[in-house]
């Protein structure tokens, strides 16, 4: 029997947002197979290195580090390491026992982007990231895209809530924020900020106006309220991950998974089924459809370091 | 009746009511783990045995983090002796560790370990010195609320750091908030790169630094005139100027040796430990130091023993979160809490009836033998 | 152009609201000779508090009622440790602090298992008060108008409840009986004893309306401003609270103005930020994140002058040796 | 026979270690002025503050008109109609007179009638008992001497019929005695009983009706002032007979060691502290600074000895370190100073002398911690010691043990270890402040055959002190200041107590008057007469 490991990185697993993702994947494979994993929250920088080894010399296998900022550490242990599996989700590290898992979060961006600018009617849109990070950038930029791609005037306003990691838990900040823009002229929020969301997402209601959620489907969060919720599945990578070492079929290398892959979508269902029109969804499909064939070309942000495309 | 009364054996002093103190927080920390189901017992042994083991390096870990720990209570217990509560030790750090990355990002390639650690060592302790002697000019010069302004000199080298590093220091195309590796020719080896058979932690040898600085402490404030300068200052100002000990001078150079050396704390995490500069590499050890120096009663050799305490309180909690997953890593948070309450706070609570005890006792003895003086010149 | 200016300033007075509370507290603690670094812990605790209570019950009232109460105990501690006890009250607040946040995380993991958030409640907190007639003169009267229907109202209770106390506090220690014993305990605990007044119940008192009050700012934080308990939701305002009693002179006026200021501080950076500025055009958003920082030392250093704390203030009272 | 109006019985108080009270018994009957006197620590405060319910005694019997009672806080005695105005003074600074008043006494929650019913019982007591002061003023910026009046004033305000008053006239200056005297004089013509702690024989004998002796911690006798002597009082206090003048041959000043021109201070509120101060000071002579306290002798003592400097003026200084000039802007700091040859006892020990939380050694070599005789480049703590022991040795400091923490020294062993510091050093200019405050006769005896010895092997003596007995016997020649000027300077052998008391209430160059205040005309209590006899 394996011995699967998750670390999660600072936010915590409770983030509603990638941490809290990486939980959901490993406790769906848990409930199906019965097969006990365990995990660790990283608290400060001096335990990664430390829990990763001990998780190594335990057998654990495969340990699943999510996080960028783990990656450095996952270079350092999986060396020493060879036969243990590691996943490292967000970044990548070129070792013959890792499997990186990095998302294409522009293209998930680039849909609820479009979204948005179908449906609002200020013809202003607004992007609120977490910490001001590269990350962040490409979320925003994504989103951006797709605004743009539905119409060329629109307005996108982007802020960060902060340039500390306090900046991914600042609801207060982020619900601000969220006023301001909407005082602007802003009448939907794509928030790709952890749990300063959830302040961004309440402003909305408050406000009247619409919000979008990030990485995990937050649509139940506020029914009716949330126009639909990029999500990132990290959970599918970490079961799959579970499951393929179960099976034996641990694949290492680098798997960039977008809209074709589904490593990336826009969430559809009961909860904002309401809000949207069939023309609206079939244009959002029609949309994915043509990111998916490579009609259209999403500019991801970290290959220029800026938004030209 | 002889005035030494008026104090304890000084291993009651330092010794048993520290021990009972602690005592007492755990006692109290045990209720919270009842609270939330756990077995207060096992939690406690799991810590323990976390903090010490020499297999896993549980111990060499707890090293790691007093290492930590020296350096940030020793700052904070310098400043107090001038009266100065600075808070800022964790800004103070932070910017050092910016001192270190700019010295490593330029000669790493090109310097042996032997002079990068001199070089690199002075750059974090002028880096942070920087950080402190501003507070510390504001409050000698302007009457700047000290306090006020170390924690608004932290905010201000969160956004620094930020900045620099997300702008300018980490890698392009990469999608981090750390810099690049030092290259490790440059940097401190770590224990277990020296002594092959001993399992990784990552102490490194800052904590000898940490040690004499530790020593160098000492000696500056018990055995030198700035020393006493600076103790005259922080316990009656006006028999400073009395003495003719400018005060301001005195406390800006203070704060200077003080940001100094909770900047130093970033040789162990920086330069030491990770081997490159991470977006908030403090973790709040800045803050501990606060509990640390307090807990040390501002004696270098107390901020040794409160540092290994502290230092085993959080190696010991990782492998408590390790063992039981359903504690919170934050527990480690609450004990603190409790451990910095009863022996700092609540210090008369034990310290008062336990003193009090050993009192009454050397003053009973006393007055059996002025009882028999007495006797023998008939009374008054 | 107004509009912008206005939603600026209702942002300030929103993000005042928790350090008017907050700040108040501390002067009635620090007005009676208690240093209070733990405001911070206070505020964290009753946020966690009142966020649990109005979940569990459904109503917001009753959550700042729990808010109120558990803020009230940790005032108390404090209280205990620094009065009875006269023990080091910057040890005391510290240790307040620590507890609260790790005691939040902790308990709330166990309760909800969400890693210390607390479920959010959707219906169940203070909402936006709109002012009678405020759309009608928003409408029809130009700048008053929308002065008063974007500045004024549409906040929820626990903003106008700020300032209210702020006037309270006001009356409290400058026209009541309890004001100017306490105000007489901070500057001179032996007058105070002497008039056969006792000291320690004075402070005591005082640590129970910093308790109210810092129950107040973490309700508000909870389920006013926002809708759940966040880990570190507090995010040091009990520090910059703290910054403001010290910076307004210990005068609730003088610091009802820092309050405001460093809201305006903070909705300003809100709102510069990705905005092309005149000559330097766009600034990196940590120029901003520090701005308030760096102004508070600025204005500290150059235009307040010393602050004359109380006389007694951290000194335990000790009537015999 | 009428109850007493105040009866103790047996009360004991202990603070750790120190017996501050041992079975004391006292009766005080009604309508009497009842003075009890005692060398310093003999526990008289400590009883009053236990009558007043401030301490609560550990064991002993409180009667009030014949009342057991068990008085625990201050309220029960204020309730009892105790009033007492405490040997430092109670007041809230930064409140007004009024506001000081009602502390306590409010009437109601909220101020705002109180406020008026306050100020006009506060009136009404202020006429009827000679006791004007401005009750809007602000306590903090009132002379010592209003203070007083305002502690007396809420001590009637909460209906006080039996007043203590602990050593109210240690602060004031003589025609501020005779005025408090006077009120004194009608509050027992009106039957308020009055009990009045002083270290001044004389005023014992010009106001009380009965007198208690203690003396460490016991009750020794109760006399009536009118069967009694202060050469009894006095011995009575010591336990021996005791000298109470001072032994010394007539001063040979010679050469000029000091002089100040034109010295001018303002502090930081801008108010002028110190107006235009000349004099000069000679080697072999001891030059007593007389006035009441706060009148800027603090300030002059701090500007001489470089912890202030001045905004004019010029200190013109000839000691073994040669000639030199120091002028307002080029001012010296307190150890620059210190190697010019001065040295400097201050008013204050616990405040500026010493550190308390400083071993006795640390402790002394304060302001000379720089010089090398205590280690090359580190302070070595042997060295230190041993002058420390020497120090100890020859100022008979008790208990000597240099490593013993100064908190834990007695008042006056703590002053006799400053006086070490600085005088066996043997300055050039010895810089003295209230050399003998809070010390017992034995030890001012010692202290004071000392500084005559350094006068006599030709150091330059100023002396500041608030004791006129003091500066009377001591020095040679005196200059009175008053409000910051100095307003007269005399020769020691030829003035008296009255002509002091009243330069030291006259304006600089003006005729001296007599005196100031609603009931200025009054007769200062002490006459040559009553001095003869205390001598
Ligand atoms: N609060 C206190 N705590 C401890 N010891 C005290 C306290 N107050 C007084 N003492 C000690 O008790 C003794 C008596 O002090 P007390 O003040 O009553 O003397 P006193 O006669 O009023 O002297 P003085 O003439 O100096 O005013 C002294 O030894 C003093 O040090
Ligand atoms: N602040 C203090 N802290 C600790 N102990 C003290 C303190 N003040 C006084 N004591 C203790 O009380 C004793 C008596 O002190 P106090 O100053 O009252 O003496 P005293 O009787 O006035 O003697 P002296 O005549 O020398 O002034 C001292 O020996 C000391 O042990
Ligand atoms: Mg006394
Ligand atoms: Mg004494």
């Amino acid at each position: 029997q394996i011995k699967p490991s998750v670390i999660y990185d600072m936010g915590g697993k409770f983030d509603r947002s990638f941490n809290q993702a990486s939980y959901s994947g490993a406790e769906a494979f848990r409930k199906e197979t019965g097969i006990k994993y365990t995990d660790f929250e990283i608290t400060n920088e001096g335990q990664r290195e430390q829990v990763m080894l001990r998780f190594a010399q335990r057998g654990f296998s495969p340990i699943v580090v999510a996080g960028f900022q783990q990656a450095p550490i996952v270079e350092k242990v999986a060396k020493q390491f060879p036969k243990t599996h590691f996943v490292l989700i967000d970044a990548v590290v070129d070792l013959p026992n890792v499997r990186s898992v990095v998302f294409k979060e522009q293209e998930g961006s680039f849909l609820v982007g479009a979204l948005a600018a179908m449906k609002t009617e200020h013809d202003a849109v607004g992007f609120i990231g977490g910490m001001d990070i590269p990350l962040i950038r490409k979320f925003g930029c994504g989103y951006e895209q797709g605004a743009k791609y539905i119409s060329k005037d629109i307005n996108v306003l982007q802020n960060m809530t902060g340039t500390t990691p306090s900046a991914w838990n600042d609801p207060t900040k982020g619900g601000e924020l969220a006023r301001a823009q909407f005082d602007k002229g802003v009448d939907i929020i794509y928030a790709a900020a952890g749990g300063t969301g959830v302040g961004v997402y309440q402003a909305a209601v408050d406000a009247g106006k619409l919000a979008i959620g990030v990485d995990s489907n937050q649509n139940y969060l506020h029914p009716g309220k949330m126009l639909t919720s990029m999500v990132k599945r990290v959970d599918v990578a970490v079961k799959s991950a579970f499951e393929d070492e179960m099976k034996g079929k641990f694949t290492p290398g680098l798997q960039v998974v977008g809209l074709k892959e589904n490593g990336v979508d826009w969430a559809l269902d009961e909860f904002n089924r309401p809000l949207l029109s069939e023309e609206d969804i079939a244009k959002v499909q029609d949309i994915r459809a043509k990111i998916v064939a490579g009609d259209i070309k999403v500019h991801n942000w970290e290959d220029t370091k800026s938004c030209e495309y | 009746m002889s005035p030494i009364l008026a104090e304890s054996p000084r291993w009651v002093r330092i010794g048993l009511v520290p021990a009972l103190q602690l005592a007492l927080a755990l006692v109290i920390s045990s209720l919270v783990v009842l609270i939330i189901g756990e077995d207060p017992v096992q939690a406690f042994a799991i810590m323990i045995r976390g903090a010490t083991n020499l297999e896993f390096g549980g111990f060499h870990s707890t090293l790691y983090y007093t290492t930590n720990f020296i350096f940030t209570g020793l700052a904070v217990a310098l400043a107090f002796h001038a009266g100065l509560f600075n808070i800022g030790g964790e800004g103070q750090a932070y910017v050092a560790g910016l001192g270190i990355a700019i010295v490593c990002l330029l000669f790493d390639s090109t310097l042996s370990v032997w002079l990068m650690a001199p070089l690199v060592i002075l750059a974090s302790a002028a880096f942070g010195a920087i950080w402190g002697v501003i507070p510390g000019y504001l409050q000698a010069k302007r009457g700047s609320h000290i306090v006020v302004t170390t924690i608004m000199f932290n905010f201000i080298a969160m956004a620094l750091m930020s900045y620099a590093l997300v702008v300018h220091i980490s890698p392009l195309g990469g999608n981090s908030t750390d810099s690049r590796y030092w290259n490790s020719d440059a940097v401190f080896p770590k224990w277990n790169e020296m002594m092959p058979d001993a399992p990784f932690s990552l102490l490194n040898p800052t904590l000898i630094l940490a040690l004499v600085c530790c020593w160098l402490v000492w000696l500056l404030v018990w055995r030198t005139r700035l020393g006493y300068a600076i103790r005259t200052v922080g316990s009656n100002p006006h028999a400073a100027t009395y003495a003719g000990i400018n005060a301001s001078r005195t406390i800006i150079i203070t704060m200077a040796i003080s940001g100094a050396l909770a900047g130093m704390m970033a040789v162990n995490e920086v330069y030491g430990a990770q081997g490159r500069l991470i977006l908030n590499f403090t973790s709040g050890f800045g803050f501990m130091g606060i509990a640390v120096a307090l807990m040390g009663r501002n004696h270098p050799f107390g901020v040794v023993l409160a540092s290994l305490l502290f230092g085993a309180l959080y190696q010991g909690g990782t492998e408590l979160q390790f063992e039981i997953s359903s504690i919170n890593p934050q527990m480690v948070l609450v004990i603190q809490g409790l451990v910095v309450f009863f022996t700092g706070a609540l210090d008369r609570l034990v310290r008062g009836p336990v003193e009090g005890a050993f009192l009454r006792y050397q003053l009973a003895k006393a007055k059996k033998a002025e009882a028999a003086d007495a006797a023998v010149a008939g009374g008054n | 152009m107004f509009d912008q200016i206005f939603s600026l300033l209702g942002a300030s007075i929103r993000l005042a609201t928790p350090l008017m509370f907050a700040a108040m507290a501390g002067i009635f603690s620090e007005r009676s000779g208690i240093v209070d670094i733990g405001l911070e812990g206070k505020m964290l605790i009753s946020a966690f508090a009142s966020a649990c209570a109005a979940y569990e019950t459904g109503s917001p009232w009753l959550g700042l009622l729990a808010g109120i109460l558990v803020s009230v105990m940790f005032a108390l501690m404090h209280g205990y440790a620094s009065i009875t006890q006269r023990g080091d009250q910057t040890i005391s607040g510290l240790a307040v602090n620590f507890l609260a946040s790790g005691l939040t995380v902790v308990l709330g993991h166990a309760w909800y298992g969400q890693g210390g958030l607390t479920p959010s409640v959707h219906d169940e907190r203070f909402k936006s008060i709109i002012l009678p007639g405020a759309e009608w003169l928003g409408e029809n009267v130009p700048v008053v108008g929308p002065f008063y229907e974007q500045v004024i109202s549409g906040h929820n209770i626990l903003v106008y409840l700020a300032f209210v106390s702020v006037a309270a506090a006001y009356w409290v220690l400058f026209r009541t009986r309890f004001g100017l014993r306490l105000r007489a305990t901070g500057e001179e605990p032996n007058a105070v004893d002497s008039a056969g007044i006792s000291v320690a119940w004075v402070r005591y008192r005082a640590m129970i309306v910093t308790g109210v009050l810092c129950g107040c700012a973490g309700t508000y934080l909870s389920i006013a401003q926002n809708a759940a308990f966040q880990r570190e939701m507090t995010a040091g305002r009990g520090y910059i609270a703290l910054a403001a009693v010290i910076f307004g002179k210990w005068h609730p006026k003088g610091a009802l103005g820092a309050c405001l200021l460093f809201g305006f501080l903070q909705s300003l950076e809100t709102r510069l930020q990705s905005v092309q500025l005149p000559l330097v055009g766009e600034l990196p958003s940590q120029v901003f994140s520090a701005i308030p920082y760096i102004i508070t030392v600025v204005l500290l250093a150059g235009f307040i002058g010393k602050a004359i704390a109380p006389k007694n203030v951290g000194v335990p009272y000790v009537k015999e040796r | 026979m009428t109850a007493p109006a105040i009866e103790l019985k047996a009360i004991n108080k202990r603070f750790g270690p120190v017996w501050a009270n041992r079975d004391i018994d006292l009766k005080v009957m009604p309508g009497t002025v009842h003075g009890i006197v005692g060398e310093n620590g003999a526990g008289k405060s400590t009883l009053m503050s236990i009558l007043y319910g401030f301490y609560t005694a550990d064991t002993g019997e409180i009667l009030v008109n014949g009342q057991n009672l068990d008085i625990r806080n201050s309220q029960q005695a204020i309730q009892a109609g105790i009033g007492m105005v405490h040997q430092h003074f109670m007041l809230v600074e930064p409140f007004t007179v009024l506001e000081n008043v009602m502390l306590g006494m409010e009437g109601q929650a909220v101020l705002a009638n109180a406020r008026g019913k306050a100020r006009k019982a506060l009136q009404d007591i202020a006429s009827r008992y000679g006791l004007e002061v401005d009750p809007d003023a602000i306590v903090g910026e009132l002379p010592v001497g209003l203070q007083q009046r305002v502690e007396i004033l809420k001590a009637l305000y909460r209906g006080a019929k039996i007043l203590i008053l602990d050593e109210p006239t240690s602060v004031l200056t003589p025609q501020e005695t005779g005025q408090l005297f006077e009120i004194l004089e009608s509050l027992r013509s009106q039957g308020v009983t009055v009990l009045l702690i002083t270290h001044k024989l004389k005023e014992i004998m010009a106001i009380t009706n009965h007198v208690s002796i203690m003396r460490a911690g016991t009750m020794v006798a109760h006399r009536e002032t009118a069967h009694t002597s202060p050469e009894e009082l006095a011995e009575l206090m010591v336990g021996r007979k005791v000298l109470l003048r001072v032994d010394k041959q007539p001063a040979q000043p010679g050469e000029q060691r000091m002089e100040i021109k034109n010295l001018d201070y303002s502090d930081d509120r801008g108010v002028r502290r110190l107006k235009d101060i000349n004099f000069n000071l000679r080697s072999g002579e001891i030059l007593g600074v007389a006035g009441v306290s706060g009148n800027g002798q603090s300030e002059l003592l701090k500007m001489l000895s470089g912890a202030l400097a001045p905004n004019q003026g010029v200190m013109v200084l000839d000691t073994r370190a040669g000639h030199s000039e120091l002028s307002a802007g080029s001012w010296r700091d307190a150890a620059e100073i210190r190697d010019l040859g001065i040295a400097h006892v201050p008013e204050n020990r616990l405040r500026q002398a010493l550190v308390k939380a400083f071993s006795a050694a640390e402790n002394a070599i304060l302001g000379y911690h720089d010089k090398p005789e205590y280690g090359e480049t580190f302070l070595e703590p042997e060295k230190v010691v041993n002058a420390t022991e020497v120090m100890m040795e020859a100022y008979d400091v008790r208990p000597r043990l240099p490593g013993l923490k100064t908190a834990n020294f007695s008042g006056g062993n703590q002053q006799k270890l400053v006086l070490a510091r600085e005088m066996l050093k043997e300055p050039d200019i010895l810089l003295i402040g209230q050399p003998t405050r809070g010390v017992d006769i034995g030890a001012i005896e010692f202290i004071h055959r000392n500084m005559i010895a350094a006068r006599d092997k030709g150091a330059a003596v100023l002396l500041v002190s608030v004791e006129l007995d003091e500066i009377l016997s001591l020095s040679d020649r005196i200059i009175v200041m008053n409000d910051g000027a100095i307003t007269g300077e005399v020769m020691a052998s030829e003035t008296n107590e009255a002509e002091l008391g009243l330069l030291m209430t006259s304006t600089a160059g003006e005729v001296p008057t007599a005196g100031n205040g609603p009931t200025g005309g009054a007769k200062a209590p002490q006459s040559e007469q009553q001095e003869e006899a205390v001598a």
